[in-house]
């Protein structure tokens, strides 16, 4: 038995909203419950410490300007990347949008743009967007019929693109993309690649160090962080090479009528005030992750997920998205004969909280013949085995009743 | 209790009403609703300012397809001034349903949108 | 005597960090202090409510929708607006990149931008980018020894012009800009009018339906409300009419290989998961506030500065920035023979804390003749004339020693 | 205790040592402070890889030209490679002051920073 295992108890006993009696929440993909420490450390901040960052030179602007770049500093190494290639967003969504932005003075019209099938729409319209300013081609990775990237096609696309972006892991098909291989064959072809690691970091080891990626992204709130920060990783000598989109204050040094001169990297790309204490909340988040173990995590998942498949995988009636085994622990199912929707809502009934519908991520759904969505149920280390049975269970009850 | 058993939308559900587009009509409008991407789609043929025939299309959950049918029913022959003033507390009462979340609302508030949409472009239309 | 100024002292109880022994807080144009009731509404919603909103069919992801959009409500209320012409954003700054982006569609190249030499750098710096982006000409309207705006030279470069974007009032030179008569000015030209209203809305009555604006922006830090959370106010066509920079998740109806349909407004731009937490916070930021009374804000605020200017402002040797009338409740000034961080060094050993430097205002400072900058005393309803005082015996010790 | 009230602080603000451009010099380097605004630009005179005049041009507060006061002092005269090995800490310690806060440290550590890439970029010129 495992460390998550062993303590599964006071683990979940470290998260407010898990006690509540009868309430199963395995909808974790779309946001991540909160532990007590991430929320006394932000109310702690604001209490205490609470004062703009960067320009103060009082006491408690100069705390809590060390206690933001420590959290910077704490997510960088969470990662393996440096301190200045960790640039603050909102979330996962505004990265990659401030990322293609970032990349569009590197592009000529004509160029080509490379993403999949298998991407959270955040990963597909702000390509799109950018294709469509710069007159860019957009192409798409096809994906097989269990939602594995397409590698031939894969292979064909990435030659002469000049952007290839794609995910870590799916948020539908619980596809786990061997990034470290793919990225590497875009990266040959001299392309910029950009990976979605909003499904990844909560749940696996990410070093970026040892990934040939130009871009990694992901959000808090999916980390046991708080709403409203998601990061941008970025390669410190393109970072510095690439023109801020977004202007402002404290992202410059020198601002006179007619010239300015930007700060340095990561906060050249960071004009007004930052979500510090959002940036302190998600530092704690991954404090608290690195307690647990982020190996334990992904090994505890790995079983959580098994389990899952087999139990609710093969329910009479049930198709679910996504390859037979190497899955995050997360199932997308359709149910013959009852409309997502509907699934979600006999399942709240029940007490479980599940998700239903696109998931933002419609083209892959149609593409996998599932023309009504689908209704997912993720789960996170606090999920148990028992709570999968319990999901087994109300499932198969909906299915004789309808 | 949730909306799941209610006899009235499981009915409606697996035998629609007015399901279909009708031969002739004159005036149609469809939308969908982000939250969870059901849409409707609506035929009406309209004579003497009165709903002569109604016909919908669409694809959603229990409730939305529920509303979607019940709501033809209840404005069939009715005059365009009356259809307009159907409102989602209407179907939920005819439903038997007493509350819904504000995501559920939506379900049975994009038909009762989409046909009052109908109605008021078929209006402009002869105004203008 | 006025309702804050008798319950003064409750009021502050209202706020943690002002009960600290000795310390004074002087840094609210830079970050307001929070209230308990804001802090306690995100830490229940995070125990208690927490679930990604608008697509979750469980009872707690339907609860936090309905909060989340009842924080738009309580908000578009407070500018009088519509909630679909509330767009949230992360900051100030954020909102008037956003609406630089957005207005990109409706200029082409030789179009000109007019903002003015009042401006913070946010102001600023993101019509630069814009005019770079698509070659328009930037003006800037000049201000008067006093910090005005010199209404002449603004009556020559509004005319003809397509954009323009000025200040509410001034964080530097405490300038209250007649936002409605010049507004009316600009939309008489035609052109599209964006307010900073960063320094207004935390301390006066704003209504948008009454200012001929198109666009008006803040931050919620400013006004008791968490970080990470700004609003982009739009009128309703024009968000209607406009294309969103930004895409992603949350922000589209529905979404093809080929082709896409976005939200309704104000959702169209608000792509990925929101800073929810943060909405709902600044929502009883601005419940607090109406319970104080905005109008009771800004009389005790203005008496504020009056008597900041008679105490402060004749001080030996010390020269400030902007008018001698109808100003804001802060001071920026210099003092000859310091530098300004000396000053604010001082000061902080005296536990009053203050800004210095350039405020993000460098443009205004130099054409003020603030070579170095200035030290800036920012004040909220939350402080006291005995708190002038102090800071006025601090600054004339420190005239004495050097 | 702020560092306000040091004597050397004041001393160094109020006489700086080496102020002001050389006639002459092998290589120049300027930055900013953008928490501040402090700024400090730096010449040097060579001759054998070793400082043989050095000055400094600034506008910032009493410890940021205090520093750079100082920092001339301490390095002229030096080799390039003892040059190189100064801190942030030495010229705290030479100041007297014991802890700054991580705004404040900025200012010390801005002319150090504009020394060290003023040497580095002669060595790579020679190099190169
Ligand atoms: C007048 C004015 N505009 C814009 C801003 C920028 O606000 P934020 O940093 O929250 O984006 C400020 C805040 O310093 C301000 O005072
Ligand atoms: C794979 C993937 N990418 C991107 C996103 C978007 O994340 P956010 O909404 O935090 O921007 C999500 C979250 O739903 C996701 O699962």
């Amino acid at each position: 038995m495992g460390y998550i295992e062993k303590n599964i108890k006071d683990i979940r006993e470290d998260f407010p909203i898990l006690s509540r009696p009868g309430f199963i929440y395995l909808d974790s993909a779309a946001t991540s419950q909160k532990p007590f420490v991430v929320l006394e450390k932000m109310d702690w901040v604001y209490k205490n410490l609470n004062a703009n960052v960067h320009r103060g030179i009082y006491k408690i602007a100069e705390d809590i300007t060390e206690e933001y770049e420590r959290s910077r500093k704490e997510i960088s190494g969470f990662i393996n990347a440096s301190e200045s290639e960790i640039v603050f967003t909102r979330n996962t969504t505004e990265s990659i949008n401030l990322a293609a932005y970032m990349l569009l003075q590197k592009l000529k019209r004509g160029d080509r743009i490379v993403t999949t099938l298998l991407e959270h729409h955040s990963n597909f319209l702000p390509w799109k967007k950018i294709a469509k300013i710069a007159g860019l081609n957009l192409e798409l990775v096809k994906v097989t019929s269990e939602a594995l990237i397409d590698e031939e096609d894969f292979e064909k696309k990435i030659e002469n693109a000049k952007v290839v972006a794609f995910t870590h892991v799916s948020n539908v098909a619980g596809t786990i993309v061997d990034v470290k291989r793919l990225a590497r064959k875009a990266k040959e072809r001299g392309a910029f690649v950009l990976i979605d690691g909003a499904q990844a970091t909560p749940h696996m080891k990410v070093d970026v160090s040892n990934l040939a990626v130009d871009f990694y992204v992901f959000s808090g709130h999916k980390m046991l962080g708080p709403t409203g920060i998601g990061v941008l990783y970025g390669k410190k000598d393109l970072l510095e090479e690439l023109e801020p989109p977004f202007t402002g204050g404290e992202m410059v040094k020198e601002v006179h009528k007619d010239g300015q001169s930007w700060n340095d990297v990561p906060w050249k790309f960071e004009p007004g005030t930052p979500n510090y204490v959002g940036s302190i909340g998600l530092a704690e988040a991954v404090r608290y992750i690195k307690k647990i173990g982020i190996d334990q995590i992904e090994t505890y998942e790995k079983k959580l997920s098994e389990y899952l498949l087999e139990n609710v995988g093969n329910i009479k009636g049930l198709r679910y998205a996504g390859p037979k085994n190497n899955r995050a622990a997360l199932l997308a199912f359709e149910i013959k004969g009852v409309h997502p929707h509907d699934v979600a809502a006999y399942l709240d009934m029940k007490g479980i909280a599940v998700r239903s519908g696109w998931h933002c991520a419609q083209p892959l759904q149609e593409e996998l013949g599932f023309s009504n969505g689908t209704t997912r149920a993720s789960l996170y280390f606090y999920n148990t085995f028992s709570e999968i049975d319990k999901l087994r269970t109300a499932l198969e009850e909906l299915v004789n009743i309808v | 209790m949730s909306y799941f058993f209610y006899e009235n939308v499981m009915d409606h559900y697996k035998n629609p009403r007015n399901k279909g587009k009708p031969d002739s009509y004159d005036t149609e409008y469809g939308d969908s609703n982000p939250t969870c991407g059901d849409n409707v789609k609506i035929y009406i043929k309209i004579e003497a300012n009165r709903i002569k025939k109604i016909g919908f299309e669409g694809n959603g959950c229990a409730l939305s397809m529920a509303s979607a049918s019940l709501m033809t029913e209840m404005v069939d022959g009715e005059s365009l001034d009356n259809a307009l003033k159907i409102s989602e507390k209407d179907l939920m009462n005819e439903l038997g349903i007493k509350e819904l979340g504000p995501n559920r609302i939506k379900c049975v508030a994009l038909p009762v949108k989409v046909l009052k949409m109908a109605i008021i472009s078929y209006i402009s239309k002869q105004n203008s």
